[in-house]
């Protein structure tokens, strides 16, 4: 794949980092990423993270997600089929989107560091009052009962090492293959043993929701535990549950835990 | 190398400083914490505003001809007494704080988020990064560049960053709009080409619409703050 | 009134103080938080004591003749910086000028930091605060809150901190063991156990009605229909 040269892994920043530098030793432009190259490239990084057991965060999976729809897009037969271009338009155009704006950012945090490196040498003067002054002072008030210092302390000690449940950096939806799987599963039972991809993702509201239940589809097939039928490209995929198997859920323990969180929070294209 | 000791140099402002003034200015900043504005000196020495600010402004280039150990800057909105960075070397001794270490390329990228989005969310800083926001926000906040400055109006209710008066000072700065602005810093960047196929402006206007978009690389991003 | 700003008075040692020598020793001064004796400015700047003492007795004689508002002192085997007692009249209108008497916030927070875990390092109390508590702890310092009541035997011996007995008075209580425990900490809750097959939609559901996987609570009416 990425023969000719090799990326120091674990020297980016996050995936528009290591995107960036990708494409700058393609020497191309931005507007210009050669998607299929990129792609492997990018793979290629990515699953050295991946051995060399480096915390690969979910969005790093992401861009490859995205990467991968787009390379599949241009390498499908180029037939009236509009959903799918639009759709992997609209993910090239993300994806530009956020290198952009990743782009402009990078280059702010070097001039901060270029700055403050350059200022460092100006040490301000911080030392406290001189004796003298201190007995100047007003008597100060603390304002506070006993009580009231003790609740401040407790929430000055509880509040560490982790911040504060913030939910909002939760935001991203999670949803793990596994989780998927047992969506899938649920809904093949309510359905009767058999549904329609699009039966089973209809309450996706993100296209990582749908890329990830695509993978649990993957996996549930290769533990034998689903049929797959698409009579023709681009046809409807019916899902059907194997009579022959048992649910158990130690078989989905095997699945390798991808985490999706979605990189903007577009919605499924209807 | 005689200090012209009579005379106020830099011509702005009155023509002799009152030897008392001079002397009040040294001393009180001498015990001050943080960038005083001349206007708070003014109102102790009773004196005009004026007056305060061709003093401080002699006092600086008396320094500077005078080789001194010591420099007076004004940022941040006000004025105090920094070490020459001449003398770096041998301060850094003395100066416990790491203040010297530098911030990682994370720490830096999420400083220049906050800067110029400011007040911004963890998870929005996160989403523009493409990963997790969160041990580089830490950081900042401990070494004071940044700070809680409120709560989003959204449910969850998350925390809002901004830079510190500490973050201007290290910049040598006195207010964020004199931070160039984003696309002066884009290197080279010749104003692209309209992206190729695909809806890319018009994704980007519903990105805008929905709030979750910088502005168009292309207009002043330090206008939206 | 010319300064003889090129002879070193006092006549012992070296004739002429070296401009570099000059400035470094007024770098460091300038911000060391106690005396640094001569021998430490030696061997920091490499030169011999000697000249260390001359050059700083050529500054004072300097700052004395040029009417500056800052005086070197030499105290307890060291040398520091501090305001000319002819401007302190100045010093303390500004010290007073807009004080509140009332603490900060943050500075209350270090406080019950310090009731709680004293003895307690600086560096402690910003890794429990996530911020730098510098300017909180001296702002203490100077209220007489806090005191320093010894040093920690670990690398570097920094300073440990305590409360005083202005404290205890100000708070009503005659002894620090009279502090009322701590409320009890609420334990993070337990990340919920992953759900079985069949249990996945009632997870999201619920999930959701939390509000928590929603990826942008902007979204939500459009999103929910």
């Amino acid at each position: 794949m990425s023969g000719t040269y090799r990326v120091a892994v674990g020297s980016f920043e996050g995936p528009f980092d290591l995107l960036l530098h990708l494409i700058a030793r393609h020497k191309v432009d931005i507007y210009e990423i050669p998607i299929a190259q990129i792609t492997d490239d990018y793979l290629a990084v990515v699953s050295e993270m991946e051995r060399i057991d480096l915390d690969v965060t979910t969005e790093f999976l992401v861009v490859a997600a995205t990467l991968i729809e787009l390379k599949a897009a241009r390498l499908l037969p180029q037939e009236d089929e509009p959903d799918i271009d639009d759709l992997a338009m609209e993910a090239r155009d993300l994806l530009y989107a956020r290198l952009l704006d990743y782009r402009m950012f990078k280059e702010a945090g070097r001039y901060l560091g270029a700055q403050l490196a350059s200022l460092s040498g100006f040490v301000p003067r911080a030392v406290g009052l001189e004796e003298r002054f201190i007995g100047v002072l007003p008597q100060v008030q603390l304002g506070v009962t006993p009580q009231r210092l003790a609740e401040i302390a407790g929430q000055a000690l509880a509040a560490k090492p982790e911040p504060i449940v913030d939910v909002s950096h939760l935001q991203p939806v999670r949803m793990t293959v596994r989780e998927a799987a047992g969506m899938v599963v649920d809904e093949l039972e309510r359905a009767g043993g058999s549904a329609t991809f699009e039966e089973l993702t209809a309450g996706c509201r993100h296209r990582v929701e749908v890329i990830v239940h695509f993978l649990a589809l993957l996996e549930l097939y290769k533990l034998d535990l689903v049929d797959l039928l698409q009579p023709a490209s681009f046809a409807t995929l019916r899902v059907t549950a194997n009579p022959e198997s048992s649910w158990e859920t130690s078989a989905f323990a095997d699945m390798e835990e991808y985490v999706a969180a979605p990189a903007t929070d577009e919605e499924v294209p209807s | 190398m005689i200090p012209e000791q009579q005379t106020v140099d830099g011509g702005d402002g009155p023509a002799v400083a009152d030897p008392q003034t001079r002397k009040a200015l040294e001393a009180i900043l001498l015990v001050v914490e943080e960038p005083v504005e001349a206007n708070t000196l003014a109102q102790v020495l009773e004196i005009p505003t004026d007056e305060v600010v061709a003093t401080l402004k002699a006092l600086r280039s008396e320094y500077v001809d005078e080789g001194r150990g010591f420099v007076l800057r004004e940022v941040a909105g006000g004025w105090r007494f920094y070490t020459d960075p001449a003398a770096a070397v041998y301060v850094e001794r003395f100066v416990l704080h790491g203040r010297s270490t530098k911030l990682s390329q994370a720490a830096l990228e999420t400083l220049a988020i906050v800067a110029y989005k400011q007040p911004v969310t963890r998870a929005r800083i996160s989403e523009i990064r493409g990963v997790d926001a969160d041990g580089a926000v830490r950081s900042l906040l401990q070494r004071g560049l940044i700070e809680e400055v409120g709560r989003e109006a959204t449910p969850g209710q998350p925390l809002l960053y901004g830079t510190t008066s500490t973050f201007l000072e290290r910049l040598g700065i006195s207010d964020v709009s004199e931070l160039p602005t984003l696309p002066e810093l884009v290197p080279d960047a010749p104003l692209p080409a309209e992206p190729a196929p695909g809806g890319y402006k018009a994704a980007r206007r519903e990105l805008d619409a929905l709030g979750i978009a910088d502005p168009d690389p292309g207009e002043d991003e330090a206008a939206d703050q």
